[in-house]
């Protein structure tokens, strides 16, 4: 790891700013009524920054259900995402696809995902095209510990192995799939382990420590640069709360484990890991905490003050040019 | 006529006694356990069916059991070997559910949301439906696949679909969409008893609803709708929840004079055409109200039949009331437009009646 | 009046300059090759596309160049890189032909039959359907799935479907059905082309059909059906290879005196109602064949549709000749009678004359 | 291996009655006009064989579309087989299913299967009727190079291991997905590699040498039987024909690499490896050939008097009980 301070602080701020979002975005979701399919991914931040930080603006991502993180960490602007949560016009997908399809084209995020591991071939499409067209990109692919044992991430991986695309498989392994631990779930110690079935390297790291997870997604995104193929990485992190805001963890996870997890919190490993080294300091890292917090509640007045769409909006964006009349023919409508 | 849940269930035939309120999601609940009970071969399988509970010995107290605690309490009552948490692996479990009910048990397997059906359709209908006839009957596949449809939840296109049209159309298949907790508990038997693969639809927006259901086990028929209110004006079908906006509507439109008679479905695979038509035979006019998208779907195909086959008696255009052809949105200012309304069902058939 | 091809082509607006008669299978290749030689961000990619030309270099002499010989040459042309074989992985290589083509490429990929499209739907449901929709309009995807359908071949239920109807289904997608050498060329251009996903289905009944082609690139408007043959009686709605088993049943009704209008669909999404529905305010009748199954299909939506839509002009039911709701048979002896046909075509078209 | 003389004589009567089954019926339905789907075994032999020869009439197999091995080798009698290649009533299926669909329930037979993976599952799902119903089976799939990347496999894989099931996961590495070759489509040398990643025994044997098969097959089948679990056989052989009759395979393969494989024929390398033993003849050997022929004559002949199904018999199976009436209802047809 040879990064600089301001890129040391970047990650720090990344991953404060995706904290505060969950923190604050997902009980202002759900005070306005929209918290049906919202999933915090707090606890889980350096897995997201210290991946994007390896990447350009070009780049690509696949995300998962679990997706602000990435968002966030790929460049998606949280006051954006704030108002398509809350269902408003300004949300970067206009209010048609709330927390599970946030995108930012523009940013190479190729969206949040509800359907676990269905990203993960839209990422290797990414690379492939980079491929085809000589782009010198890469795209990353997240996934769950879940998504793991979905049959798309077996075809994806052998798939990208074969054509070498330039494409990262990153398991966010955060023990569990809804409630389901991944003990039980998973044939295999480690999903790293599997890698070596498609011909690339696969490396099991402590998805709680941004510097670690930079690293490996360093190398990796270093291969897929040159052309050297696809490589698998498995970060072990923890998510903080339920599954969405509708169930207990402690239903199927005990405290202890959880207290366990929380020592380990990102961002406290991170101050940890930096402020010995006397460089940064605590002040610092207070106010850059203090600063997402502040944008938080911007983004909530952002979102708030946005315009719903309007409700014949419904019929847009269905194909790339084509009359409302046609998509309500003979169904009564009342819009 | 008002259509109280007591009514419904008395329409369909309600037993007297042993009777008591429930919810949608206890008379599933209910019914699973008693056909466990009933039949060892029986055996239910998911993402998070046991949830939590599957590892009471590690400590874990309480537990999902099934993502709307449609089984809760099966493991304990069961064991592990009866009631299978899965991974995240559709094509594999719900293949094996089908291979496990053509070789002597009797499984139950859940997808879900329908929204997810793509992951492992081709289990459904290359096996489950086909094995059937390609093997020239020598096998059964007393299989029942569990899965949830609904919008109005603020969850998107990916979690908000109701796709039985598309399993309607594969020969080999029955569908049922029960309406209230009665019929939840008696599809629901029904399914799990029936010799052939029953893909059987929860609507998320029903579980709370609380209805009469006997304590009994009881089953319905699979292919038969019932009428849960008659008139002689005109004729809605409804689906699954889109029967209770008929007859809401139904009953407002009493108010002005229009007797609608309202069919609730029940099954979409096979349908009972001959229901429909009887009524259709009666009232001259038709309106399907589907809350699915509306090509190829369960309406095109009632409205296509009942033209077809009554042709001669209709006095109206077979209407549609539905979903627009496009996926479902999220925000609530669009997805309340979106899905089928009482207003929607008023106007049309106001427009229908004085054409 | 008989339909040839010629005059098939004729009727579509066929080009004077340039024009061959030449197979399917051969206009659907050269199609491929033009839109390859005129955008170099088309590429191709499935199963057996390249086959053993992938492999030259390996002192492999000729190649399948794919299943039926439609993409034979390609890979000599354009080389590994857009003309891309791919494991037996549906999924993925659907899926990243999705991502492809929403990240600035115009991906073709072959499902080689329609049949198997239950392992890899998810991809074309919820990701290249309903990516633009859920994105707010950030992203076109100009994907093409091509596949095959059709029966007739004894090669039994999961190798002779049909199912067009299940895409139509779903909002965001289109699809067409090309019935001849001159359709299957200019709709490939224009799916090719098109910013939306589109299935593109061949029937593999119709690959060694000869018809005049213009050599150069054209493309045919997605969306719009035609007619083949006009008549004043009753019309008839033919889809793919069915379109032709309208024509000679209409040859040989017109004997009888009776004068069939033949269109053909040509697109299952968009569906062209306002030609349908002009040809019946013309006819007052309706049979639409298709060789899918009956439920929920092609027929029950344009049925419905016309029933709705002109129900005053309408002087018969409008009906249906279809497959029945059952798996396709493998035993020629039961398989021909499955498939819709000519005779079966006049009887029907007789009793709705003679109501 | 501790085969006995009369064992060791079956495996060779399997297989001479396998390899003539192809060479006379396949052409034979050919002449008959119903070879648009069928796929000859010849060269895969010892595969089935040795695998099958480990099974009870109680087990379970499920197969591929290349599956005519498979179903002699679990006791399908040819002639009825022969029946159904033509399409007639007295085939076990009624003529309803053909070459890609031969089934055979009280075989244990799940069927020959149209669809590359699909029927894995199946073989999984009749594991898990054995282990909930304690009846001590255990299941085969059978599935090809091509079918190991499709999705299925791997989620089937992982599923049976989490479970435990008594199933064996029997990779016929032929080499090809139609004129794909598995050295282009597979990103792993050994297909047996994965098993690694599902936490069970994965081995490569030779396809060709039915000892070598029979005594992985057999190891394998006891773990199973004791409840230890899933497990992983490739069987490295060969197809000596087109993936159908319609291809010439040397457009995409080489006269050397036919050669050599055909130099490896089981039924040569049987005879070699048993016939110096001295304990079994070349006469016996030749007159179980002589056999197999001779069954197949007959077994065309018994086909073509066969009768052919109804027409109207279409209507039946589709339901266990349901009205043909109603299946045909408004759809104007003839029969
Ligand atoms: C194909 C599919 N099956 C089931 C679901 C329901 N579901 C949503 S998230 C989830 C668990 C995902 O677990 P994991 O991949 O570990 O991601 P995590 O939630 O832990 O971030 C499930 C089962 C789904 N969305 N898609
Ligand atoms: C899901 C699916 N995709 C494609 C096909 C078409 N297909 C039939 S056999 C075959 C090749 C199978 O290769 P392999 O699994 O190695 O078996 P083999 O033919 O070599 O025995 C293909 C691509 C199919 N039947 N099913
Ligand atoms: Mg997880
Ligand atoms: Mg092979």
């Amino acid at each position: 790891m040879e990064l600089d301070r301001e890129s040391i602080l970047k990650l720090f701020k990344t991953m404060a700013t995706i904290r505060h979002f969950e923190e604050r975005g997902i009980p202002e979701t759900g005070q306005r009524g929209m918290s049906a399919s919202v999933h915090s991914s707090a606890g889980q931040e350096a897995v997201a920054t210290g991946v994007c930080a390896n990447l350009t603006n070009e780049d690509y991502i696949g995300s998962t259900h679990r997706g602000h993180g990435h968002c966030i960490a790929k460049g998606v602007d949280p006051k954006l995402m704030m108002a398509e949560l809350f269902g408003r016009a300004t949300g970067p997908n206009k209010g048609k696809g709330g927390s599970m399809h946030i995108s930012d084209m523009s940013k190479g995020m190729l969206g949040t995902n509800g359907v676990v591991g269905a990203s993960i071939p839209l990422a290797v499409g990414a690379a492939l095209t980079s491929k085809v067209k000589k782009l010198g990109r890469v795209a990353v692919a997240f996934f769950g510990d879940g998504a793991s044992n979905q049959g798309v991430l077996h075809e994806s991986m052998n798939l990208a192995s074969v054509w070498k695309l330039p494409v990262i498989f990153c398991c966010e392994n955060n023990g569990y799939a809804m409630s389901t631990p991944s003990e039980y779930a998973l044939s295999t110690a480690h999903v790293a382990d599997r890698a070596q079935g498609y011909d690339m390297p696969g490396i099991t790291v402590d998805g709680m420590d941004v510097f670690a997870v930079y690293d490996a997604a360093a190398q990796a995104v270093a291969r897929a640069r040159a052309g050297d193929g696809p490589s698998l990485i498995e970060c072990q992190t923890y998510r903080f709360y339920g599954h969405t805001v509708f169930d207990n963890p402690l239903t199927y996870r005990s405290k202890e484990e959880e207290d366990h997890w929380r020592a380990r919190d990102p961002l406290k490993l991170f101050r940890e890991a930096v402020l010995p080294q006397g460089d940064i300091t605590a002040a610092e890292l207070d106010q850059i905490e203090a600063d997402a917090e502040a944008l938080m509640e911007e983004a909530v007045k952002f979102a708030d003050e946005s315009p719903l769409p309007e409700p014949v909006e419904l019929y847009d964006d269905v194909y790339v040019n084509y009359p409302r009349e046609l998509l309500k023919r003979g169904v009564n409508m009342a819009v | 006529m008002t259509i109280t849940n007591q009514t419904a269930g008395q329409l369909a035939g309600m037993h007297a006694t042993g009777t008591r309120e429930i919810q949608v999601r206890e008379a599933i609940n209910e019914c699973l356990r008693q056909e466990m009970e009933l039949d060892e071969n029986v055996i239910i399988m998911g993402e998070e069916i046991a949830g939590g509970a599957g590892r009471q010995d590690q400590g874990v107290e309480d537990a999902w059991g099934g993502p709307f605690r449609t089984t809760v309490g099966l493991i304990q009552q069961f064991g592990k070997e009866r009631v299978l948490d899965t991974p995240l692996s559709e094509a594999a479990f719900i293949g094996a559910a089908i291979g496990a009910s053509s070789t002597g048990l009797r499984a139950v397997a859940e997808l879900m949301f329908v929204d997810f059906i793509g992951v492992c359709m081709d289990q459904l209908v290359n096996n489950a439906a086909k094995m059937r006839y390609m093997f020239g009957g020598q096998v059964k596949v007393p299989f029942t696949m569990m899965t949830r449809i609904g919008a109005g939840f603020g969850a998107a296109a990916q979690h908000s679909e109701s796709y039985y049209s598309i399993f309607s159309h594969f020969p080999g298949l029955k569908g049922v969409v029960p309406s209230d907790a009665y019929t939840a508990k008696g599809l629901l038997a029904a399914a799990i008893r029936d010799d052939d693969p029953v893909v059987y639809f929860e609507h998320k927006g029903l579980y709370g609803s609380v209805g009469p259901v006997p304590e009994e086990p009881y089953v319905l028929p699979l292919g038969k709708a019932r009428t849960v209110r008659e008139g002689t004006d005109i004729t809605l079908v409804g689906i699954s929840k889109m029967t209770w906006v008929c007859t809401a509507a139904a009953e407002e439109l009493a108010k002005e004079g229009i007797s609608c008679e309202v069919i609730d479905l029940l099954s979409v695979s096979p349908i009972d055409y001959d229901h429909i038509n009887e009524s259709v035979l009666k009232t001259h006019r038709l309106v399907v109200v589907d809350e699915d998208t509306p090509i190829c779907s369960m309406a095109s195909e009632i409205c296509s039949r009942v033209a077809e086959e009554v042709f001669d008696y209709l006095d109206a255009p077979p209407s549609r009331v539905t979903a627009p052809h496009t996926p479902v949105p999220y925000s609530r200012a669009m997805e309340n437009e979106y899905m089928p309304n009482e207003s929607r069902v008023k106007t049309t058939v106001r427009n229908l009646m004085n054409r």
